[in-house]
């Protein structure tokens, strides 16, 4: 199962790095990193299988902290979302160089 | 000595004090912050507060320091590395604040939850400074980032701030990502997220070519990457410090990375001693390209804070170098460059402060046109900052010292890193083409006809400038009894590194701040 | 005082004579150099403001003053310090003349002498193993200098007061004057290579500051840096040679060295090789082939000092310089040679070039090459003793014909200053028939001009036989420079080669200065009606030095009276001059000699003496048979000349060859290779900004990737993910 | 005199307090009057503003003077090792002393930085107009920075100093220079900076190879990294490469000398007297005191040493040769300076006792001669404007003080016999053409080349007609100016006539140089061998 676990687990991590390579609306992409995140959990929890419950705390603070990422993040989303009527990476660069 | 036992209180307070008092206060502070409507009085009360809070800890963390005690072992180390840690993220955090105090009212950001961010922030970096858990790492990591991430775009009426604080959230959860799935992986190489416990497995049982474990430590090197701003993971860092409030800016700069590079220190030189071989060519060439890409393209910025952000990648090169060198100075070496880093960037911000206009426009380096005749005070520590950014002796102060550190500890080493000394100066001889640029625009070039003098220096951000020039120029004659301070603060693990446990208890053991 | 301190032990028969002061003898016109410099300075020193930025925007207002300085020598009136100057000038001449004069006799009476009377002042470069000192050494050979330096340059000095006496610049020009004195007598005095360079260079300084004297003329300031320059090509080999002596035999103090000659190789490389290159640098000081240039332009300088200088005393330093390294010469016979040959193309090549020389001074100018040719003739053929007798008789008449060019250009000039003409004073075809006008100087140039000639018993005819003569006995007797092989050639021809080219040389010599004498003071007068008026003789404070010049010139050749002679007519001592000399040079002219030399039979001696008497008396006749000054017409109304005479009126375009090739080609590979094309090009350009504009570059190329777009720094981040992990790929391996 | 000073314990405490009088005067200075009072951008001198700072400046300085001329008797001509040391720890932790202490070399380029500085003050009195306090003090951490380069004992201490002078530099060429002062200013710093920046690396080095055995603490300080520094072969190379061009910089040598032509040009008088009389000296003098006897056996390197010889020959050549051509009178000086700073580094290197010395005459001798001359374009410049050697010409004739002196040092900067120039280039060929007679002979053609430019550029300003009506009223040299001439001329031909008393004071440690490098190259490649 470990191995299983780990192959689904890495594959879910590269969709999530796909995601956000090639999407370009900021909502997705954050979901794509949720994605990521959700992916690594499974690491953690597969490897609890065999080394015991420190993974499975370690989930739980990274479920934790992705709620309160997704908070700040949406937040941020939305301040941007006043200032320019849009979510499209493409179109957000005031700032370069 | 065992570790603290963090159910008895005695014990918990010992190893968490400061740690407690900051967020407890912190969150006393957010209530009364949000109590009341948004005003620039009330900002500047909680500010005040703030400070005051800030002050105490620090008190209490410096304190802490002179205790002596030490422990090994368990998630928080109490060790003189961290209470130094500490004591350079809160020097960096009261600038912040006393920065912001000024900049809410120039800027118009009637916002007093602000310094309670920063707050946080802090504690969250605290936190990374002691941890000697993987798990309290990435809490630390996280605490810091969603406190900046909101930092970033505090400013709501700038569209630049929003994007600033955009780009830095999107990237920095992305990289996050990265950093989880290394800490996962090296979990499940060793079976453990305590560093101690794991150096111990990778030696006990051999895995120093683990897949699993090398995996995890570069993923856990990208992470760390980011959050430092070390190229190629850098590209964040001059979109955010241009968009950003230059108070924030130079707490990202310069604390934000001190905390990084803290825990970075501390998981490398803990966790991962036994596979240094596989590490340090990663670490170093990690260094050769933030140095050389810092500095390159630093030369192209005409907007003094993107100028700014480029030499702030720069110096994590330089950083990296002490880390890459993986020798007994290292730890020594990166503390004291943290400290002058954190003087001289948060000087220049606060001139920064002084130069802006207003009306989200950026700060331009040509601004700084003439600078000498109307403000010559202000240009004069201008001036200081810049050479000591640049590392230059006696009118840089501190910075040269820091950079003589490095390179001591690079050189140092049981594998000198000769080359990377050498790329390290020649990088820092491109440096002094902007470093000297701003100088030159302020001494040699005449100001602007019609150009506004820029309006009076508020008292704190005054007060920043001051303090961080006299202590920059104390520092770079009279450093010893710093370095002293900063070699007490080596960890018990580092030397390892040398391979010589012989050495560790007795380094950490008898060193004396 | 310090200069007495330090005197050498007293066993020498001079020590506690009046010897003992010869310090004084250069120190004296220092002196003079001193008060006339300052003089010269206090006349014209007007402090500036103390604030010249303030005072430089407000300064036109301040009209005159400076304006009317001028040292073209034309209008000024006479120099306020000009008394003062016309006593302390000459006055430290006469003095240094009558000590030198008290030293000469007292050295005279003592007879024979062998060792040289040496005074070690100080110690001027102690480093190591090398000692250098600032010392003095009297031997015969350096007295002999002495007198004539000092006695020409008296008289000199004298005519001088006549001369300059109405020029703006009369204290500067005599404080140079002394200054030079001064630094020619270091030279002939100094004790050891180093401080004999001191005086070498010190008198091509003196000698730059007063050909450019009237340095408002482009042409008198080019000249003065000329000859500076060529002279330093010269002191270059001086250097080298010295570099050479030291690194071989570690002195160069003449005495020491001369100790060591035992060690020399006979006609070994290395001693050649020293020799060689002190004979470069005999080369530019005495202007022989190739550096002789910058002679004639010299004459740019007031003529008393082209008779000081470029005649008398300073260009036959180079004479001077292979007589006292007489034993480095006698050493090395291939070197020997070489200044034969170099002497002997020089003297009949400047002389060819004489000819056709319309400038009196540039006439006399090559003549003064010419005959240092003949000097270097003797010299290298190991005649130092007649080397040195011609350079004391040509001082006399060549001084006598600069001083009597002088006088006639000074009444010329005169006569055009009353009229307000500005034609070319210098110029003979301007001139014609003065001896009407200068009855005195005409008398006296022509003893000059039949002592060049060689004509008996005037003084050039003995010392100038004398070295053809040598030359001769040298290639018949089989010396050592017989021997020796020059460029292939057997010793023997080359020399019996110099010494038909000594003929040749004496042949013309005769036709042009009789050619001059013919211009300037016979047939009709070419200047104009007014002019006329104002023709005059030159004072006496100048005629005087030429009258004492003129007696020595006719009688100089008692000096050195050769046997053949002598023995015929009981004239005076025989070849007194090589007695005299013998101490000194006695060994090197032994050394060429070379064992079992017989004497040249009286009868071989004899027919040289026919023949040179024949051959200056036929350069007379050719000249007064075919020149016709009648037919001359002033410059401004003369032809270009054409074909052969041409070149030679040209010089043979040696100076324009010079300036395209060496000049030109300098400054070219200068300008354009090394400045433009290596400084501002490569390094600068390239290297230097080439590099900060590559690192501009790079972080212009780097700062184009921030775009801007998040998606953009997402996939370097992922690039950078994979290229760490790939960092890590070698630690995975076994 | 000795009697006197040795009472008052001289010897014991002159070191440090050279470096704290300039040090104290520039607070003053700057505290007195900088950055508060006076318009910027104001005429200093017209409003008077300036008066005060020059004169502390030009007092402090004259009390330097004063104070380090009495090492001239003190110092011990018999004694070869360090005298006036003065040692105190600076930064334990690192192995950081404070350790100054003095040669006869350093004796000899202490008292003639102290000498300049004076003079140097004397040389901008009128001519900086603006921000007179900031310039003065600069003026004074320049020289506490040149002089704590020659004292210095420890390499950290070198390095430091080594740096302090560049900043001021910096800004006295940047803020008071020429038109193109910024570039010039910008390319001298960074030039300097990356030749110095790796010598930092040597130098971090060199103290970690001397550290101590038991404490594992680096170890700075000269002598101990000159006995006790274990280096490999390989790496002496690499270290010697650094310091090399540290110093190859600074000299400059072929090919590292396109910053001295800017620099010097744009520079105000007083900077390019002092670049060109002390800090190019600071190069060869670091020749001398590090690079060479710490890596004896790279310096005596057959390749090596005929890298350096064949630069330093070429330096000399081509720095004459392009001075040939130079429109402009500072840039001549400055390529000249390439030439004569070529002869010190021919001397050196060929290590014979009279190059030696003779290098160490040409680095006096051409702070004498070029600082005079840096002064006198200096003063002609204030009077018009241009520093074209076409827009002067024939002004002789309403310039004679200044003629007569240009005329001198021009003599001297030449080497003709009777100046200082002489014995300097004289010893050094001289030397030099007993190991190394080709290059010898080579550098020697400089006698002719040297004459060329030098005479061709004075004909050209004094000489020739004065055709340009602009020239007809310059104001000759005023007593300010001649006072500060008047000493340099003394200096030239003293030093020409008579440099016994100085060759003296060099004497021993000269010949200590030359032998201990030899003896120890053998050694360290007696020591390779087995």
């Amino acid at each position: 199962m470990l191995a299983e676990s780990l192959f689904f687990s890495a594959v879910l991590f590269t969709i999530g790095v796909i995601g956000v390579l090639t999407r370009r609306n900021a909502i997705i992409l954050f979901m794509c990193v949720e994605l990521m995140l959700n992916a690594v959990n499974l690491t953690f929890v597969g490897f609890s299988r065999v080394y015991g419950a420190g993974g499975q705390v370690f989930v739980f603070l990274v479920m934790t902290v992705a709620a309160a990422e997704a908070a700040v993040g949406l937040a941020i989303i939305i301040a941007l979302f006043r200032h320019r009527h849009t979510v499209d990476l493409q179109n957000i660069n005031l700032l370069k160089g | 000595m065992p570790p603290f036992d963090l159910s008895i209180p005695a014990q918990l307070t010992a190893a968490l004090g400061p740690d407690l008092l900051l967020m407890g206060g912190a969150s006393l502070l957010l209530l009364w912050a949000a109590w009341r409507e948004p005003s620039q009085a009330h900002q500047r009360a909680v500010g005040y507060a703030s400070m005051a809070l800030t002050i105490v800890v620090g008190a209490y963390a410096i304190w802490s320091l002179y205790q002596l005690r030490s422990a090994t072992g368990g998630p928080i180390a109490v060790d003189n590395f961290r209470w130094m840690a500490d004591a350079v993220i809160l020097l960096g955090t009261l600038f912040t604040i006393a920065l912001s105090i000024d900049d809410n009212e120039r800027e118009n950001i009637p916002v007093a939850e602000s310094h309670v961010l920063v707050l946080f922030a802090s504690s969250g970096m605290m936190l990374l400074a002691a941890a000697q858990d993987l798990m309290i790492v990435f809490l630390g990591i996280e605490l810091m980032s969603l406190s900046v991430y909101s930092q970033a775009g505090i400013n709501r009426r700038s569209a630049r701030g929003a994007e600033g604080a955009l780009k830095y959230f999107l990237l920095g959860a992305f990289a996050t990502a990265f950093l989880l799935y290394g800490m996962a992986l090296v979990y499940g190489a060793t079976g453990t997220t305590n560093l101690a416990d794991i150096s111990s497995r990778v030696t006990r049982l051999g895995l120093a070519h683990s897949p699993l474990l090398v995996i995890g430590i570069g993923l856990l090197l990208i992470g760390f990457g980011f959050k430092v701003a070390a190229a190629p993971f850098h590209m964040w860092a001059p979109d955010v410090y241009d968009g950003s409030p230059s108070p924030i800016t130079a707490y990202m700069a310069a604390t934000v990375k001190a905390a990084a590079f803290a825990a970075l220190l501390r998981v490398w030189m803990e966790a991962f001693p036994a596979a240094f071989a596989a590490w340090q060519p990663a670490v170093a060439g990690l260094a050769v390209a933030t140095m050389i890409v810092g500095n390159a393209i630093g030369l192209a910025q005409r907007n003094i804070k993107r100028m700014l952000a480029y030499s702030s990648i720069a110096h994590a090169g330089f950083l990296l170098v002490a880390l890459a060198a993986g020798s007994t100075q290292s730890g020594s070496a990166m503390l004291f460059y943290l400290l002058a880093y954190t003087l001289a960037t948060f000087g220049a911000f606060a001139v920064i402060i002084v130069m802006a206009r207003g009306n989200d426009r950026p700060v331009m380096i040509d601004d700084f046109a003439g600078l000498w005749s109307v403000r010559p005070w202000l240009a004069l520590g201008m001036g200081i900052m810049m050479l000591s950014l640049l590392g230059f002796p006696v009118f840089g102060g501190a910075g040269f010292f820091a950079k003589w550190y490095v390179l001591q500890a690079a050189l140092q080493s049981p594998t000198p890193q000769t080359t990377l000394a050498v790329i390290l100066v020649l990088t820092t001889v491109v440096s002094a083409g902007y470093y000297l640029y701003v100088v030159m625009v302020m001494f040699m070039k005449p100001r602007p006809e019609g150009s506004i003098a820029p309006g009076a220096t508020p008292a704190l951000t005054r007060a920043v400038v001051v303090f961080s020039v006299i202590a920059i120029l104390l520092l770079g004659i009279v450093p010893d009894r710093f370095v002293r301070l900063a070699r007490a603060g080596i960890m018990h693990a580092v030397p390892t590194a040398d391979a010589a446990p012989a050495a560790t208890a007795s380094t950490a053991g008898t060193a004396t701040p | 005082m310090l200069l007495q301190s330090a005197v050498s032990p007293g066993t020498h028969p001079l020590a506690g004579t009046i010897a003992a002061w010869m310090w004084a003898i250069p120190l004296l016109p220092l002196l003079g150099f001193l008060i006339n410099g300052l003089l010269s300075l206090t006349a014209v020193a007007r402090f500036g403001p103390a604030d010249p930025t303030a005072a430089s925007h407000a300064a036109h207002g301040d009209e005159g003053g400076h304006g009317d300085a001028d040292h073209g020598g034309h209008h000024a009136a006479r120099h306020r310090f000009a008394g003062i100057t016309s006593i302390v000038g000459p006055g430290v001449l006469v003095a240094a003349f009558l000590l030198a004069a008290a030293i000469f006799v007292r050295m005279h009476a003592l007879g024979e002498m062998s060792e040289p009377f040496i005074q070690q002042y100080f110690s001027w470069m102690p480093v190591g193993d090398l000692s250098v000192d600032v010392a003095f050494r009297l031997d015969q050979l350096s007295m002999l200098m002495v007198m004539v330096v000092t006695g020409v340059g008296m008289l000199i000095h004298i005519f001088s007061v006549g001369y300059m006496r109405e020029d703006p610049g009369y204290p500067r020009y005599f404080a140079y004057l002394n200054l030079f004195v001064f630094c020619m007598l270091v030279l002939v005095m100094a004790a050891n290579y180093p401080l004999l360079f001191v005086g070498w260079e010190g008198v091509g300084v003196c000698s730059y500051l007063l050909i450019g004297f009237w340095f408002s003329e482009k042409a008198n300031a080019d000249a003065g840096k000329k000859a500076f320059i060529v002279n330093r090509i010269g002191d270059f080999g001086f250097l080298i040679a010295m570099f050479l002596l030291f690194a071989n035999y570690g002195t160069l103090d003449f005495s020491a060295l001369q100790a060591v000659s035992g060690q020399f190789v006979f006609g070994g490389a290395l001693i050649t090789t020293i020799a060689l290159f002190f004979f470069l640098g005999c080369t530019g000081k005495s202007a022989q082939i190739p550096l002789y240039i910058w002679l004639p332009d010299a004459m740019a300088g007031p003529t008393p000092v082209s008779a000081l200088i470029h005649a008398a005393t300073m260009v036959t330093a180079g004479v001077y310089l292979i007589a006292r390294s007489n034993f480095i010469f006698a050493a090395a016979p291939v070197a020997g040679l070489t200044v034969v040959v170099v002497g002997a193309l020089t003297a009949l090549f400047a002389a060819t070039i004489g000819l056709k020389q319309w400038d009196i001074k540039k006439v006399l100018a090559y003549s003064t090459v010419s005959q240092l040719g003949y000097m270097f003739v003797g010299v290298g053929a190991g005649a130092y003793v007649a080397g040195v007798f011609h350079l004391m008789t040509h001082a006399f008449f060549k001084a006598l014909l600069f001083l009597g060019a002088g006088s006639v250009i000074h009444v010329m000039h005169q006569a055009y200053h009353h009229t307000g003409s500005h034609d070319d004073a210098q110029d003979m075809r301007n001139m014609g028939g003065l001896k009407k006008y200068m009855p005195v100087t005409w008398v006296l140039m022509w003893i000059a001009t039949l002592a060049i000639a060689g004509i008996p018993p005037f003084a050039g005819f003995f010392s100038k036989d004398e070295i053809l003569g040598t030359v001769f006995q040298r290639a018949e007797q089989g010396s050592t420079l017989a021997q020796a092989h020059w460029l292939g050639l057997p010793g023997t021809a080359v020399l019996y080669l110099a010494y038909a080219m000594g003929l040749a040389a004496a042949l013309l010599t005769a036709i042009y200065m009789t050619r001059l004498m013919l211009y300037t003071f016979h047939g009709p007068n070419r200047t104009g009606e007014k002019e006329r008026e104002h023709l005059t003789e030159a004072p006496w404070i100048m005629t005087g030095p030429l009258l004492v010049l003129g007696l020595l010139s006719a009688v100089g050749g008692w000096f050195n009276l050769p046997e053949l002679i002598t023995h015929a007519i009981p004239l005076g001592p025989t070849a007194a001059l090589e007695h005299w000399l013998d101490p000194v040079v006695g060994a090197g002219t032994a050394t060429v000699v070379g064992p079992g030399a017989e004497a040249t039979a009286a009868s071989t001696e004899t027919i040289l003496i026919v023949v040179a008497i024949a051959i200056a008396i036929a350069g007379i006749s050719i000249a007064v048979a075919v020149l016709k000054p009648a037919a001359l017409v002033p410059k401004r109304q003369a032809k270009p000349e054409e074909g052969f005479e041409r070149v030679l009126a040209n010089k043979y375009y040696v100076d324009e060859i010079y300036d395209a090739t060496v000049v030109q080609g300098t400054y070219g590979v200068s300008r354009n290779l090394l400045w433009r094309g290596v400084d501002v090009g490569l390094i600068d350009g390239l290297l230097v900004n080439g590099s900060a504009w590559a690192a501009r570059f790079a972080g212009w190329l780097g700062s184009q990737l921030q775009s801007g777009q998040l998606g953009t720094y997402a996939w370097v981040l992922v690039l950078g993910v994979l290229l760490v992990l790939g960092a890590f790929h070698h630690a995975v391996l076994p | 005199m000795i009697d006197f000073l040795t009472s008052i314990g001289y010897m014991h405490w002159v070191l440090p307090v050279l470096l704290l009088i300039p040090t104290l005067g520039a607070m003053a200075i700057w505290l007195q009057g900088a950055p508060g009072r006076g318009a910027p951008g104001a005429d200093d001198v017209a409003s008077g503003a300036a008066s005060v700072p020059r004169l502390m400046a030009f007092v402090t300085f004259l009390v330097e003077f004063i104070v380090s001329i009495g090492l001239w008797w003190t110092y011990d001509t018999t004694n070869p090792g360090w005298q006036g040391v003065f040692d105190v720890p600076w930064i334990p932790s690192w192995g950081i002393h404070f350790r100054l202490g003095i040669d006869g070399i350093s004796l000899m380029m202490i008292l003639l930085t102290t000498s300049t500085m004076v003079l140097a003050v004397l040389g901008g009195w009128t001519s900086i107009r603006k921000r007179a306090h900031t310039y003065y003090a600069l003026l004074l951490i320049l020289t506490a920075g040149m002089l704590g380069v020659f004292m210095s004992l420890d390499l950290f201490l070198f390095y430091v100093m080594w740096e302090v002078m560049l900043v001021p530099m910096y800004f006295i060429i940047g803020a008071w220079g020429g038109e193109r002062r910024v570039y010039a200013s910008m390319k001298f710093f960074i030039y300097t900076m990356l030749g110095s920046m790796l010598m930092l690396v040597a130098i971090v080095y060199l103290g970690l190879a001397a550290k101590s055995p038991i404490t594992g603490i680096p170890n700075f300080n000269y002598d101990a990294v000159l006995e006790h520094a274990s280096i490999t072969t390989a790496a002496s190379f690499w270290l010697f490469g650094a310091f090399f061009l540290a110093f190859a910089v600074k000299v400059p040598m072929f090919p590292f000398h396109t910053w001295l032509p800017d620099a010097h040009v744009e520079a105000p008088t007083a900077g390019s007297v002092v670049l060109a009389s002390i800090m190019l000296k600071l190069g060869t003098f670091g020749f001398l005191r590090l690079a060479v006897p710490l890596f004896p056996a790279v310096a005596t390197n057959d390749t090596v040493r005929g890298i350096i010889l064949t630069l330093a020959v070429i330096g000399i050549v081509y720095g004459a040769l392009v001075s040939l051509v130079q429109p402009d009178f500072k840039k001549l000086v400055a390529y000249s300076s390439v030439s004569h700073l070529g002869f010190v580094m021919l001397g050196i290197f060929a290590l014979t006792v009279q190059s030696v010395q003779g290098a160490l005459m040409v680095m006096i001798n051409h702070g004498i001669s070029t600082g005079a001359l840096f002064f006198l374009i200096g003063m002609i410049y204030e009077r018009r404007h241009t520093r074209l050697i076409e827009d002067y010409g024939g002004i002789a004739r309403v310039v004679p003080m200044f003629a007569a002196a240009l005329t001198l040092v021009t003599f001297s900067s030449i080497g003709v016999p009777g100046t200082n120039g002489f014995v300097g280039e004289f010893l050094v060929l001289l030397g030099a053409f007993r190991t190394y007679p080709v290059f010898a002979f080579i550098a020697a053609t400089v006698v002719i080349f040297a004459a060329a430019y030098l005479l061709w550029a004075i004909q050209r300003i004094l000489f020739n007609a004065l055709d340009k009506p602009v020239n007809l009223h310059i104001p000759d040299l005023n007593r300010r100016e001649l006072a500060l001439l008047v000493p340099l001329l003394a200096g030239i031909v003293w030093l020409g006539v008579y440099p016994k008393p100085v060759l003296s004071r060099m004497e021993t440690s000269a010949e200590h140089f030359v032998q201990s490098v030899q003896t120890r190259a053998l050694h360290t490649v007696a020591e390779g061998n087995n």
